[in-house]
C-alpha cells in the first residue's frame, strides 16, 4: 500500500460519507474513523454503505474466479449454478439433441440442466432450486473447471 | 517427445516439473485446489485447471478431477510428483486406459512394489538382501507369535500398504505381541484401507540409505548412487545427504549393481528409490522400493549432475536414458534441509503469510521452493516450503555452506524448521558422521532436558 | 588465518565476500554510505560501519574512511570486491603500512598491470602474444601517424590508465588520426587524471576470452581455464560463458600454461583475470590483466568446483592453494546474465523500489544478488542488481537453462535487462555460438529497425 | 516509511477531519487519534495530536541512526555535532590533557571541542555555532562512525 492509495481510500471516505472504515490484508491494516458529525437538528445521517474489496489477485497476474453476480435493489435473486467437476460441458443430452434447458425457460429443483462428461462419464448436473434460467455462461463442447460457473437462475 | 504434459502436484514439486518441462520445450498444465489459486505453480504453467477444493480428497487426490483436467486441456502425459497420487497404481492404469503417458513404472510395477510383503518377496527372489521375517501378510497372534519367536525379539510389525510410519510397531517382549498386533492392524486399515501387516527383524539404530535408480523401455537401467536419510523424526526425513559417510566406494558398486538387477527383475522403467537399512555391522537390507520422484532427489542431481526430473520425461517418451552407468561419476558432496513451517521445538505447524522470503546466493546453493514474499502458506497441505541444497568439494565444506545459507535466509511472518536445522548442522556427532535414524530421538531428548533445565534456572 | 575481514564494498559482492568468510569462520566488517543502511551486507556482517554519505567519492572510494573503520573495527584483512578500490595500489599500500592484509597482488604488481603500457611490454617480455603497437605512450600526432603507417589501419588509441572502453577511438584512416589523439588524451585525463595514450593494432570483430589464475605466496600460480564475455555493450559485459566454444582444448592448455608462466614473471599471488582478444583466424593478442575478482567469476566456479573467494582469503593469509593445476577439471557449461536495472530497449537506469522479487528453482541455478522484495535500487551506484548463473551438462542444456529461469524470474517495481537477455538466449547466431564483441551492436541495430517497422506499421 | 510520509498522513488527517487513523504494516503501526473538538463555537486551540509510531528498523535488525533530538516547547533550538569521518575519537588533545570541552561550558563557532584519529591523522572537529554543550554523546577513545552524534549544543 502506498501513500497514494490512502489517499484515494480517504477521498473514497469522504466521497460516501462513511463513519468507519477498515481495511485488512496480508500484513496490512488500515482504520478510519471520521470525527463526529456535528449534531445539528437537521439529522443528515450518513447512508449505509457496505465497501466490497477485491482482492488483487488480478493485480497479480494470477487468475481469479468471477464472484458470484448479485443484484441488489431487485426483490429477487439470482442463484449460480457453478461446475462441481472437470469436464466437457454439453447442454442436450446428444448431438442433435434439444438443448436441457433454454434461457427464459422455468426450471424445477432437481431438473437436469447440462451434462459434464468426465473419464467418458456422462454425468447430470441438475438445479437446486425451483426458478427461471436468466444466464448460460458456457457453449456447448467447452471445457469446464471446478467451480467455474454454468447458469445463472432466478429463483422464485 | 511429449507436447503437453500436465502435473498432478503443487508446491515446489510441480514447479520443478515446470523447470523441467520448460527445459525441454514442453507446454504445460497445473492443476490446482481453491486454496492454491494463487500459487506460484499456477502462476509459471502454460495452462491451469481449478480440480476442486482445498480438501486433498476432494482435488488433488481425485483421479477423476485430474483425468478429465487432462483431457480438457489435450495433455499427452501426466507427471505425478511425490506424495498425493505418485504411487497410484490406479492413476497409472486410467491413464494407460485413456492413452494419456503416466510418468512413473508401469502400474503393475507400482502395484508389486506397493505391496510391501509381495515386494520383500519380489526382491529377496531377486537377489537383495531382506530382512528375515514373515512370507506374507500375519492375520493372527499364534502366527505372530510362532514368526517372532524364531526372529527373536526385537521384531517389527509393518502395514503391507504402508508408509511413512503408519501401522508400525515394535515389539520387543513376547507379552507385547497381541496388543501391539491389533494396534498396527487397526492404524494400517484407517490408513491405508488394508488391514494387512506382516513381521520382520527390527534393526535397532540402523542407518537409512536409498539408491536412486532410472530406467527406461529398451531394458536400461542404471543406478545414480545412495543418498543418506537417517536425520528423521517420527520417519519423516529432515535432512539428507549423499554420498553416504556410511558407504566405502566397494559397497556402493556392489550394491548399486545388486539394486539395478533387481529393477531390472521386475522391468523397472522410470525413476526409483531403493531403500535399504544398513546395520551396525555394515549389513545392508532391503526395506521397500518408492516408485516416484523422492523429495530429495536434489541431492542425487548436485553430485552426479544428472538432471532426474528431465529424465524421467525422457524415458517415459520411449527415449533412451542419456547416459549409460560408465558415465556416472560422483563429484563432491550434498545436503538437503527440508525447511518446514512449523515450531523448531514443539513441531506445530506455523501456516500463514510469508512477509519477507530471501535466500543467500553464492556458489553450490540451491533452494526450490513455491514461497515467496507475501505467499500464503495454507494449511491444508504438507507443511514443506522449501528445500535448501547445498554442494561442496568435500562434507566438511557442504555442512559450512549450509550452516551459511540457513543462517543467511529470512523468512518472516511464520515459524519454521531453520533453527532445528542449525542445531544439527552444529551436533559434534553430526559433524563426525556419527548418526543413525535415532539420532534425533536421542537430540529431542537432550533438547528438552536443557530446556527443562534452563526453565529451572530461570523459575 | 584472518580473524576478520572488512568488505569494502556493496550489493552481491559484499553478501558473495560474507558467504565466504561464514564458510571460513571468519567475522566480517561491513562498510555502508547512508544510501545502503538497509542493504543487506550491512545486515548479514556481523559488525558495521557508516562510512560517509551516498556519494561514492566520500565513501566507498575513500581510503581514509575505509582505513579507518578497519582500524576501529579491529579487522586483520581488508577484500576490496571489484570496481570501486579494488584496483587501488594506494590503498593496498596504506593496507600494508597499517598491518591490514590487502586481498589482492602487491601493490607494486597492481601498479604495474594498471599501466596498460607497461603491462603491456611486462606481458610481451613475459611471452604472452601481444597486438603490434607502440612501446610506450604516444604523446604527439608526428609519432601517432608514424606509429600507425606501420601498423597499418585500423589502429586504436587507448589510455594508459584506462579500463571501461574510456578514452579510446578506432582510427581507419591517416585523416582522422589527428583529432582522434586529442580526444582520446583528453577524455583519459578527465576519467582517468593521466592524459597518456597508445596505439595499438585494431582487431576487427574479435572474441573477448579471459583466463582466470590464481596465485599464493609460495610460488604456485594456477589457471582455471577461460571465459567469454563477447557479448558486450559499449565495452560492458551483459553475459558471460565458460568454456569458450571458440577455444579448444589445445589451446586452453597451451595458452593456460603461457599465462601461467606471465603470471609467475610478474610475481603474481591471489586472484586475477587475463583478458584476451582471438581473432577469426584463431590467433589471442594480450589485452589486459585485471587485478582482483571478476563480477563473472561465478561461471569458473560451476565449472571447476573452486571457490575463488575462499581462495582469495586463504593464499592472502598466506596458505598454500588448496589444489594443484592437475586437479582443475572442467565439468559442464555455465553462463552468467547480468541483471541490470535498466530499461531493456532505451538503457535508462531504473533506479528505485523492488515490490516483487523471487527467482526460480531447479537444478543447476545459482543467485547472486542483494535484492529482495521491498528492497531499494539506489540511483547512486552500478545498475546490475543480481547475477543469474546456470550451469548445464552443455551448452545446450545451459542455455534452455537460463532461458526457463529468466521466464521464471519475478522483478516488479523497476525495469530489468531480463528481456534484453532473453532475446539474446533466443538468437540463433548466439545459440549457434557465431558471435563476436559486435554481436550487441548488430543486434541493437536491428532491434531498432524492428521497432521502427512495428511503429510504421502500427502507423 | 519514512518521516516524510507521517507528516503527509497528519495532513490528510487533519484535511479530512478524521478523528481516528490506524495503519499496521510489517514491522510498523500507525495510530492517530485526534482530541475532540468540543462543539462550542469559539474554539481556536490547535486539537492535540499524539503520534504513536513504531519504526521498522530496529524490529529488522538492522541499525538505526538515531534522530536528532529535539525539545519543543521551549525558546532554544539544540544543535547536534555529528562526526564528519570514521575514527576514534578523543576528549582531549592528549592521553592526561583536560579536555577541550565539558558539559555546560560555552563554545564559540570554530572551537575545537574533539579530535577524531583516522589513519594516524588526528583530525579537530569544531563546533559550528556560538553555544552551550548539554550533551557528549560519545566516550574518550570510542570508535564513531560518519553520521554518529558528537555532542549536544544549546544555540544562543
Amino acid at each position: 500500500m502506498e501513500f497514494d492509495d490512502i489517499e484515494k481510500i480517504l477521498t473514497l471516505v469522504r466521497e460516501h460519507e462513511l463513519a468507519e472504515f477498515e481495511l485488512e490484508r496480508d500484513g496490512l491494516k488500515l482504520k478510519v474513523k471520521k470525527a463526529h458529525a456535528p449534531s445539528t437538528t437537521h439529522m443528515m445521517a450518513p447512508p449505509m454503505t457496505a465497501v466490497h474489496f477485491q482482492p488483487s489477485a488480478a493485480a497479480l497476474g494470477l487468475p481469479a474466479h468471477p464472484a458470484p453476480a448479485t443484484e441488489s435493489g431487485e426483490e429477487l435473486e439470482l442463484a449460480v449454478v457453478k461446475s462441481p467437476i472437470v469436464g466437457t460441458f454439453y447442454r442436450s443430452p446428444e448431438p442433435g439433441a434439444s438443448s436441457f434447458v433454454e434461457i427464459g425457460q422455468r426450471v424445477k429443483k432437481d431438473q437436469v440442466l447440462c451434462i459434464i462428461e468426465a473419464m467418458k462419464l456422462m454425468n447430470e448436473i441438475t438445479s437446486e432450486f425451483d426458478g427461471e434460467i436468466v444466464s448460460a455462461y458456457v457453449e456447448n463442447g467447452k471445457p469446464v473447471q471446478y467451480g467455474e460457473r454454468l447458469f445463472a437462475i432466478r429463483t422464485s | 517427445m511429449f507436447k503437453k504434459i500436465l502435473i498432478a502436484n503443487r508446491g515446489e514439486i510441480a514447479l520443478r516439473v515446470i523447470c523441467a518441462c520448460r527445459e525441454l520445450g514442453i507446454k504445460t498444465v497445473a492443476v490446482y485446489s481453491e486454496a492454491d489459486e494463487n500459487s506460484l505453480h499456477v502462476r509459471f504453467a502454460d495452462e491451469d485447471v481449478c480440480i476442486g477444493p482445498a480438501r486433498s480428497a476432494d482435488s488433488y487426490l481425485s483421479v477423476p478431477a485430474i483425468l478429465s483436467a487432462a483431457e480438457i486441456t489435450g495433455a499427452d502425459a501426466i507427471h505425478p510428483g511425490y506424495g498425493f497420487l505418485s504411487e497410484s497404481a490406479y492413476l497409472a492404469e486410467v491413464c494407460e486406459a485413456c492413452h494419456i503417458r503416466f510418468i512413473g513404472p508401469a502400474p503393475n510395477v507400482i502395484r508389486l512394489l506397493g505391496d510391501k510383503a509381495r515386494a520383500r518377496r519380489a526382491m529377496k527372489k531377486a537377489g537383495l538382501p531382506i530382512l528375515p521375517g514373515s512370507d506374507g501378510p500375519v492375520d493372527t497372534e499364534e502366527k505372530a507369535q510362532r514368526i517372532s519367536r524364531e526372529l527373536g525379539f526385537p521384531v517389527i510389525i509393518k502395514a503391507v500398504a504402508g508408509g511413512g510410519g503408519r501401522g508400525m510397531r515394535v515389539i520387543r517382549a513376547a507379552g507385547e505381541l497381541s496388543k501391539a498386533l491389533k494396534t498396527a492392524q487397526r492404524e494400517a486399515e484407517a490408513a491405508f484401507g488394508v488391514g494387512d501387516v506382516y513381521i520382520e527383524k527390527y534393526v535397532e539404530n540402523p542407518r537409512h540409505i536409498e539408491f536412486q535408480i532410472l530406467g527406461d523401455h529398451h531394458g536400461a537401467v542404471v543406478h545414480l548412487g545412495e543418498r543418506e536419510c537417517s536425520i528423521q523424526r517420527r520417519h519423516q526425513k529432515l535432512l539428507e545427504e549423499g554420498p553416504s559417510i556410511a558407504v566405502t566406494e566397494k559397497q556402493r558398486r556392489r550394491l548399486g549393481a545388486t539394486v539395478v538387477d533387481a529393477a531390472r527383475a521386475v522391468q523397472y522403467t522410470n525413476a526409483g528409490t531403493f531403500e535399504f537399512l544398513l546395520d551396525d555391522t555394515g549389513n545392508f537390507f532391503f526395506l521397500e522400493v518408492n516408485t516416484r520422484v523422492q523429495v530429495e532427489h536434489p541431492v542425487t542431481e548436485w553430485i552426479t549432475g544428472i538432471d532426474i526430473v528431465k529424465e524421467q520425461i525422457r524415458v517415459a517418451a520411449g527415449e533412451r536414458l542419456s547416459f549409460k552407468q560408465g558415465d556416472v561419476a560422483f563429484n563432491g558432496h550434498a545436503i538437503e534441509c527440508r525447511v518446514n513451517a512449523e515450531d523448531p521445538v514443539t513441531f506445530q505447524p506455523s501456516p500463514g503469510v510469508i512477509h519477507a522470503f530471501s535466500v543467500p546466493g553464492g556458489p553450490g546453493v540451491r533452494v526450490d521452493t513455491f514461497a515467496h514474499s507475501e505467499c500464503t502458506i495454507p494449511p491444508y497441505y504438507d507443511s514443506m516450503i522449501a528445500k535448501i541444497i547445498v554442494h561442496g568439494r568435500d562434507r566438511q565444506e557442504a555442512i559450512a555452506r549450509m550452516r551459511r545459507t540457513l543462517e543467511m535466509t529470512v523468512i518472516e511472518g511464520i515459524k519454521t524448521s531453520i533453527p532445528l536445522h542449525l542445531k544439527i548442522l552444529k551436533d559434534p556427532d553430526f559433524i563426525a558422521g556419527r548418526y543413525t535414524t535415532s539420532f534425533m530421538d536421542r537430540y529431542l531428548v537432550e533438547q528438552k532436558k536443557t530446556d527443562d533445565g534452563r526453565l529451572a534456572q530461570a523459575g
